[in-house]
């Protein structure tokens, strides 16, 4: 018994957050089930080393290597984000930025989002995969408009529009998918929609069908996921949302949807032995890599800078995934724990200079954000050295590992194109932090500059980073390898 | 290849002596092709002891690099006269240096006389340290091509090897590559020594001197061994030049017979030369100054042409 | 029930084309229609067709849940969602739709194009279908053409409806590719996922009508770049 | 042999305390300098030691591989190898390092109070750290991890005093370029690592014999191109002249010093080790980009008057000097004469080692007249060489030194440079053997040149009278920093008179690379004379001229005896052509001193001056005058701006995609699916 209290927990703390009128206890109560869904994480971890496959409710929850990896990011990005937000809201409540029945809004939907996403991951049927994939659409959905200022609503419309449409697009996909099964056994009454049972069963499908719902679920998903045409809602959404929500949506979200395409990948895979769902995602993985990185190097907005920023990383991913060997799946999956631990510290100190300077335009910004918020500043400039991918940090060895592995794997000119895309992405970062971080500021900032404020959340995650850099403990190295077998297909 | 320093001693003395009489004689042989009496071929000696016993006025601009600058020209330019072969094949300081050695210390005596220059403050100074490096920066490649077409016949830089290996074959100078380099060092000579196209020695104007411009703040002995120190380096390039293309005459062992040969055939080779320079010298205006890299890029060509021709036409 | 005493499975694939074929006019319809209200209506028209495909299938083939589903479609497509948008209609009180972004005729051939894709894509799928012949190509072009309606409007209402009229379409493919209808489960996930997006979209555009003071999307462009 | 190692791990953990230190008393000044540059000094003194007898003892040439610490993450080891190369390369940064930690302790105080001098010894020692494990680096891996922390703390060195907007965009310019290069290098080791299958330098050995003609000329050009941008070549040199000035000094001269040399270290051993025998063409590319980088290098930096700009400038010259030793090996390589080869592979690292010393005691020189004058403005100096006699000595023995004037070390590498570059003409009956001569000629051209620049350099900021109080109220630099550049002087002077003793540490390089050793034949009557390779291609002997030349110095001594025993010497005002006397703003100018050379070449400089004269009541008379001087910096202006400005427009049209309307989202979305639909199934 073991998945559903992963479930459970986030539940009852929205439930009790429901209830509860204090706000500190709120704080605490979201920072309490976070972390024992941490815990249960890590012993998912070990339960699905030593078994292989963990399953309850008679396999209508279940748990392999691919999503014990997946809960630990989720848990970990969450415990950050509830570890800030609490520091975060008290000063939008003091500067009156958002009334305090938002506040509770924001306590009782985040662990909502993060419940909703826990199911996507643990739940063995498309269907219920999809149906908790909607649940975490609308619950972020609320969350994105909780400033109710004009832009936050249009950003929230933009995402639920194309969000909801994505979705519908995901359903038909499992719907040709389920007509794929019913069509194999036409006797037996309801066939099970289990994945793991459909991964047994998968050679023998109607290729055309899977094919086809592969296609739906690219677009699907993919928006969700934010790949290239379809990522438009995203900088919208990450500006526009507060930062521990941000933080959430561009860590773990992009990912949840992502791993969703990936079960549909694999089925894919196993049914149709052509690459037809690898070039595809490498196609949309490398335009998205490639679309990002002029926004970037243009950009006048800090979050949505960040925003692209994520769009980049998970287009690397993708491409990763997409060229489909051992060494580069595993590079992947490592990229996206190493960017779950980045790119949320960049969140929280673009939300502390929000809080600060009270806009996002870097103009306004502009030069000698270092005078005012020097440890603001310092955690961010780790964090950003760590997401333009440079050394002492992890991302840069994802990063080889992905581009060494389709080198290895004959792939010379598409790591060639991911290798230009991420050095220009570097340049972009490079040059627009610069730009606000360091030199002189133009007027003098009035007192409201706490410097000490949230650092605690940023510096847990960039220690964590730095430590998973240097020392890959062997237990999460085991899980990684084995999730990248299953991405990889075999079973 | 031992070094003997009775040799050094010898050609010391013997460059010491030589020297201002070779630019006495081009200043006289000057006037008198000018039909002027001119002042008679021993007034550069005069001229030295008399600035040698003089007292000095020394700037309160300068730093120590002023009076260092006159020992280091006047020394650098005695160690390449010692590295010439003049009048034995073997130059007696052949082993220490070659000719890549002479253009090194060459371009060591120029680089202080031009801070010597810019030193007292005075802009003549300045304008003369600038335009003596331009100058010979630009003359630096037509020299370096120069040596490197006769070097490579001799297969090495070691001018006694280069002198050896003219001597041995019949009359080099026909051959078109040494002709050239020839032309080209001749041109050279001329801008190094700061003769009339490219410099007017003779001149009182400071905003046209180029090398004068230099020393018009030294006085006294600083004075002497400058002067002294440009005519052992005019007499030096003067051989150079001499004994790489008409290498005829120069003594292989050491006895005084044909040491003493040498010795003349060596002069009167000279004095043709600065003849020829004479003759340049009056029948030439001195260039504008930024007509002198077109002069300079001339000698260049040619340089590079002697070089096409070591192969071209062998 | 009036369709107790059918015969043969053969009547009933004719239904069922039949069935499809009118959603897919009425889809047409909402594309050319001006008037918010019988949009709506003709919305609740068509989920009433699809409730009717599911009864039909039910029937035919006595799987007692997909009844369920025929049930709880009646109620909730047919019933709650329409009373909801008109009380938002109504108590935002904008009628007329302004000029769409394509007029008729070419958002008719548009139209056209789409089905045609549909039953190019559907083609190679005609053997899986038990009843009701190419009811997928049917399903895919309600898909398509919703789609087509989503961005062809800028009234927020105009968005909601196409976006519902994709997941009719959805539901349709779900009936005539599965033989039973997909898991119960599954069914009622999708159901309430519906009620609640509605639901959402309800609040957000009431909040939108607050802020903006018109429900016009064209004004909701200031984030760029 | 052990206990090298155990030198060697010495020295890095020596840099990493010192680094650790310099964060701990982040708060107090005095304690932050004193440890992290004490430490540094004292681990470069053991890096020093390390490779000293390595070299000699030809310990290093036994080259077996250990792991430095163990690795916890798949596919990667932390290993080390010093092989000769390496370690010839390690001696020059611990050298290096010892002289600019020395002058570090004494130029940091200029610091105190108003910038942290902890985060600056901090960093200066991970710059350390992270270049000497560049040079001894034995797999791609750590390679490219060390490359990568010594481009990131030379960036934060170089935007240190960031409150500058000139630094900050310098810094950024540096950085992007840099990372563009590190590209490049991994598109080339993850070539090679495509070849052989693993990481592990071993395994690259005389790789290049086994791989594609096409691959190993992608191999070599994105290495070119990679190591050059680092190197500071000329297309790709625009970062230097714009980081090092604005870094502090004693980073400025780290960098141009040995960060540079990483770039020459690469290519070494890429194109000697790992690429097996090089074709034609790649010798006569690097010699010719070598040639225009040394010209073009030498003709930018006259034309400058800031003063660490121009010796930034300079660096890409001597570059090119160097990469002309490297491209006449590889040349020589293609047509099989290794002994020619190795003659020139000792050039070029005897000038990389020559340039590394005379440049950073140079820049600690610029570095010693900014700390007294604050400014780098020559225009603004003069009259220094009274008022700080001993950096003006250093300086001086600097500026002869890198004007390959004889008795010092850039005389030696050049004259070994000329000799390889003579002997290159008899190899190959081509055409191509043209090419020697003639980049000889332009070798001496660069040198010449070197030397007028430096005059102007030397006369204008040390000489004649000051030209603004600040240069009149400069005072002598403070002892460790004169320390700092006495061991420089030392070793230059050291380098220049006793090159045979120096060339024995050659060998195990040169067998490793080329597999002679040449030490015993350049050096003739027991030592004291260099020769070429050539049975008698020429002879030179510093330390036998100097000696002459003391000796010589009799004769003017013995003509003071007789003639001048009773002059007097007397100190008078300059000839002033009888006007009331003359002020500083009679001197010659920077700008004027390279007046000449500006209008010889105005095709490349294309100079534009304006003057704008303001006149009170005549119209004669002008009140005041205001001068103003440009020279065109090609590339900047032909290829490095309009790239920047296409890349930016390009960008900002893209943005229009997202350009706000949900309609044309959905848009998006619906191309995609349709297209998708028809072509994808």
């Amino acid at each position: 018994m073991l998945l559903t209290p992963i479930l459970l927990v986030p539940l009852m703390a929205s439930l009790a957050c429901l209830l509860t009128p204090s706000r500190r206890v709120m704080e605490v109560l979201n920072v309490l089930a976070f972390a024992v869904a941490l815990a249960l994480g890590l012993r998912l971890l070990n339960q699905v080393l030593a078994v292989g496959f963990v399953a309850e409710w008679e396999e209508f929850l279940s748990a392999d290597a691919l999503s014990a990896w997946m809960v630990l990011l989720i848990s970990a990005v969450s415990l950050a984000a509830s570890l800030y937000a609490g520091r975060y809201f008290r000063r939008d409540l003091a500067s009156g930025a958002v009334t305090p029945g938002r506040v509770k809004e924001f306590f009782v939907l985040t662990p909502l989002f993060a419940a909703g996403m826990f199911l996507v991951v643990l739940a063995n049927n498309l269907g219920v995969m999809w149906f908790a994939l909607e649940a975490t659409a609308l619950s972020s959905v609320l969350l994105v408009a909780l400033y109710n200022r004009k832009t936050s609503l249009e950003a929230a419309w933009k995402y639920v529009m194309l969000g909801s449409l994505g979705l519908a697009l995901a359903l038909f996909a499992t719907v040709c998918t389920y007509a794929a099964a019913v069509g194999l056994q036409p006797s037996e009454k309801l066939p099970s929609f289990n994945w793991s049972h459909l991964m047994t069963v998968a050679p023998q499908l109607d290729q055309r069908l899977i094919k086809l719902a592969f296609v739906f679920a690219l677009v699907g998903y993919g928006t969700k996921a934010g790949l290239a045409p379809m990522h438009t809602w995203l900088p919208d959404a990450h500006s526009e949302a507060p930062s521990p929500t941000s933080a959430m949506l561009s860590g773990v979200s992009l990912k949840i949807a992502l791993y969703a395409l990936l079960r549909f990948h694999i089925l894919t895979t196993q049914c149709v032995d052509s690459g037809f769902s690898r070039t595809l995602l490498l196609c949309f993985g490398l335009f998205s890599m490639f679309l990002a990185a002029p926004f970037i190097l243009v950009q006048t907005n800090l979050k949505r800078l960040l925003a692209y920023s994520s769009l980049e990383h998970v287009g690397l991913i993708c491409a990763g995934i997409g060229m489909n060997t051992p060494v580069t799946i595993f590079g992947a999956l490592l990229h996206m724990g190493y960017h779950a631990l980045t790119k949320p510290v960049l969140f929280f100190a673009a939300g502390n200079i929000h809080q600060t300077f009270h806009s996002l335009e870097l103009r306004i910004i502009g030069p000698g954000v270092v005078k005012v918020l020097p440890v603001t500043v310092l955690l961010m400039g780790l964090a950003a050295v760590a997401a333009m991918g440079l050394p002492p940090f992890g991302l840069f060895y994802s990063e080889l590992t992905v581009i060494s592995g389709g080198f290895a794997a004959g792939k010379t000119f598409v790591s060639v194109l991911v290798l230009v895309a991420l050095v220009a992405a570097f340049c972009g970062i490079l040059t627009q932090l610069t730009r606000i971080l360091l030199g002189i500021p133009k007027r003098e900032r009035t007192s409201d500059a706490t410097p000490w404020d949230g650092v605690g959340a940023m510096a847990l995650l960039l220690v964590g980073l730095l430590v998973f850099s240097v020392w890959l403990p062997a237990p999460v190295l085991q899980l990684i390898q084995q999730a990248a077998g299953i991405v990889g297909g075999k079973p | 290849m031992k070094i003997d320093v009775l040799a050094i001693a010898l050609q010391t003395g013997l460059v010491l002596l030589l020297a201002p009489l070779v630019s006495g004689c081009i200043k006289n042989w000057k006037a008198k092709l000018q039909n002027r009496r001119g002042p008679r071929v021993w007034q550069p000696y005069f001229d030295i002891i008399k600035f040698l016993r003089k007292d000095m006025v020394i700037s309160e601009h300068v730093s120590w690099v002023f009076s260092a600058a006159p020992y280091v020209v006047f020394v650098t330019s005695l160690l390449v006269g010692v590295m010439v072969p003049i009048v034995t094949v073997q130059a007696p300081l052949g082993l220490f240096g070659g000719a890549l050695a002479i253009i090194g210390l060459l371009a060591l005596g120029r680089f202080f006389l031009a801070l010597g220059g810019l030193d007292p403050a005075s802009a003549f100074g300045g304008m003369g340290s600038s335009r003596e490096m331009t100058l010979s920066a630009i003359a630096e490649p037509a020299l370096m091509l120069a040596i490197f077409t006769v070097a490579i016949t001799a297969g090495s830089t070691d001018l006694s090897r280069i002198v050896a290996e003219a001597q041995g074959s019949n009359l080099k100078l026909l051959n078109p590559a040494h002709l050239m380099a020839f032309a080209a060092l001749f041109i050279v000579l001329l801008a190094e020594t700061g003769r009339v196209p490219v410099d007017n020695p003779a001149t009182h104007l400071e905003l046209t001197m180029i090398h004068e411009a230099m020393l018009l703040e030294y006085s006294g002995r600083y004075l002497a061994f400058m002067e002294w120190g440009a005519s052992i380096k005019q007499l030096v390039l003067m051989a150079l030049l001499v004994n790489i293309f008409l290498p005829a005459g120069l003594a292989g062992d050491g006895s005084a017979a044909s040491l003493g040969l040498a010795l003349g055939v060596f002069l009167l080779k000279i004095f043709v030369l600065s003849g020829a320079v004479v003759l340049v010298e009056t029948v030439n205006a001195k260039l504008r100054l930024f007509r002198v890299p077109d002069l300079l890029s001339a000698a260049f060509v040619l340089a590079t042409l002697g070089l096409l021709s070591t192969f071209l036409f062998q | 029930m009036i369709m107790t005493s059918l015969p043969s499975t053969e009547a009933g694939t004719q239904l069922i084309t039949l069935l499809a074929a009118l959603m897919l006019v009425l889809q047409l319809l909402l594309v050319v229609q001006r008037m918010l209200l019988t949009s709506i209506r003709i919305f609740a028209l068509q989920s009433l067709m699809l409730a009717a495909i599911a009864t039909v299938v039910a029937y035919y083939h006595s799987a007692t849940h997909v009844y369920v589903i025929a049930v709880l479609t009646i109620i909730g497509k047919v019933l709650l969602l329409p009373r909801l948008l008109n009380r938002l209609v109504r108590r935002i009180n904008i009628i007329q739709e302004i000029e769409p972004l394509l007029n008729a005729p070419t958002s008719m051939l548009i139209c056209g194009g789409l089905t045609l894709l549909g039953y190019i894509v559907a083609r190679p799928f005609t053997t899986l279908e038990k009843l009701g012949n190419n009811t997928l190509a049917i399903a895919i072009t309600l898909l398509l053409t919703g789609f087509f309606l989503m961005f062809n409007r800028r009234k927020a209402i105009t968005q909601v409806l196409g976006l519902l009229t994709v997941e009719n379409g959805v539901m349709l493919a779900a009936v005539a590719l599965t033989t039973y209808g997909m898991p119960l489960v599954v069914e009622l996930g999708i159901f309430f996922d519906v009620m609640v997006a509605v639901m959402v979209l309800g609040i957000l555009v009431y909040r939108i009508r607050e802020s903006f003071a018109s429900m016009d999307t064209s004004k909701l462009s200031q984030l760029k770049g | 042999m052990d206990n090298l190692d155990t030198l060697l791990n010495l020295g890095l953990l020596g840099y990493v305390a010192a680094a650790a230190a310099g964060l701990l008393f982040f708060r107090s000044e005095k304690l932050a300098n004193l440890f992290s540059f004490g430490c540094a000094s004292v681990a470069a003194l053991c890096g020093i030691i390390f490779s000293v007898f390595s070299l000699a003892t030809g310990a290093a040439a036994a080259n077996q591989s250990f792991e430095l610490f163990p690795s916890l993450i798949p596919y990667v080891r932390f290993s080390v190898r010093p092989d000769p190369l390496s370690v010839f390369f390690t001696l020059i940064v611990s050298l290096l390092g010892l002289a600019l930690s020395l002058y570090s302790l004494g130029y940091a105080r200029g610091f105190y109070g108003r910038k942290s001098v902890g985060v600056l010894g901090a960093f200066f020692n991970v710059l350390l750290l992270a270049t000497t494990l560049v040079f001894l680096a034995d797999n791609a891996f750590f390679f490219l991890i060390a490359w990568e922390i010594m481009a990131l703390s030379a960036y934060c060195l170089v935007s240190y005093e960031h409150e500058k907007e000139e630094t900050r965009r310098a810094g950024v310019l540096y950085f992007v370029m840099s990372h563009i290069g590190t590209g490049c290098i991994m598109l080339g080791f993850l070539l090679l690592f495509q070849a052989s299958g693993s990481y592990g330098f071993e395994t690259f050995q005389s790789l290049g014999d086994s791989m594609s003609a096409g691959k190993r000329n992608a191999a070599f050009l994105l290495f070119l191109v990679g190591f050059g941008v680092k190197a500071g070549i000329v297309p790709l040199h625009t970062w230097l002249p714009a980081a090092h000035p604005v870094a502090p000094s004693n980073v400025s001269a780290l960098m141009s010093g040995v960060l540079i040399k990483t770039g020459i270290y690469g290519m070494t051993r890429v194109f000697f080790d790992f690429l097996g025998t090089p074709p034609n063409w790649w010798g006569v590319t690097v010699l010719t980009v070598g040639t225009i980088s040394a010209v073009l290098g030498v003709l930018y930096a006259l034309m400058q008057h800031d003063l660490k700009r121009l010796l930034a400038y300079h660096s890409i010259e001597n570059i090119g000097i160097i990469l002309m030793g490297l491209g006449a090996a590889l040349m020589f390589l293609h047509t099989g004469h290794t002994l020619l080869a190795s003659l020139a592979l000792i050039a070029g690292l005897y000038h990389t080692i020559n340039h590394a010393l005379f440049k950073a005691l140079l820049f600690l020189g610029a570095g010693a007249v900014l700390h007294s004058t604050h400014t780098r403005d020559m225009e603004e100096m003069g009259g220094l060489a009274k008022r700080m006699p001993k950096t003006a000595l250093f300086f001086l023995v600097g500026a002869v030194a890198i004007s390959a004037l004889p008795p010092l070390n850039g005389f030696i590498s050049e004259w070994l440079t000329y000799q390889s570059l003579l002997q290159g003409f008899g190899t190959t009956p081509s055409l191509i053997r043209l090419m020697f001569p003639l980049s000889g000629a332009m070798l001496a051209l660069t040198s010449a040149l070197a030397a007028a620049c430096f005059v102007k350099a030397f006369g204008i900021t040390f000489l004649a009278q000051p030209r603004s109080e600040h240069a009149a109220h400069a005072h002598e630099v403070s002892f460790t920093m004169l320390l700092g550049q006495a061991i420089l002087t030392a070793a230059c002077v050291f380098l220049g008179l006793f090159p045979t003793v120096f060339l024995t540490l050659f060998d195990p390089v040169t067998h490793q690379l080329t597999g002679h050793q040449l030490s015993a034949q350049l050096s003739v009557a027991n030592g004291l004379v260099l020769s070429g390779v050539m049975s008698d291609g020429g002879t030179v002997s510093t330390l036998g001229i100097t000696l002459v030349a003391l000796c010589l110095l009799f004769v003017p001594f013995a003509l003071w005896l007789v003639f001048a025993q009773s002059t007097k010497i007397r100190r008078g005002p300059t000839w002033d052509c009888g006007l009331k006397g003359l002020t500083p703003l009679m001197e010659y100018t920077a700008t004027g001193f390279s007046k000449p050379i500006r209008m010889i070449f105005k095709a490349l400089f294309r100079p534009r001056r304006e003057v704008q004269r303001e006149y009170d009541f005549s119209p004669y008379f002008a009140k005041t005058i205001r001068f103003e001087a440009h020279v065109e910096e090609i590339f900047e202006t032909r290829i490095y701006r309009p790239l920047n400005r296409w890349v930016l427009r390009f960008s900002r049209r893209m943005r229009a995609l997202q350009a706000g309307s949900i309609q044309a989202y959905l848009i998006y979305i619906f191309i995609t699916l349709v297209l998708l639909l028809l072509f994808a199934l």
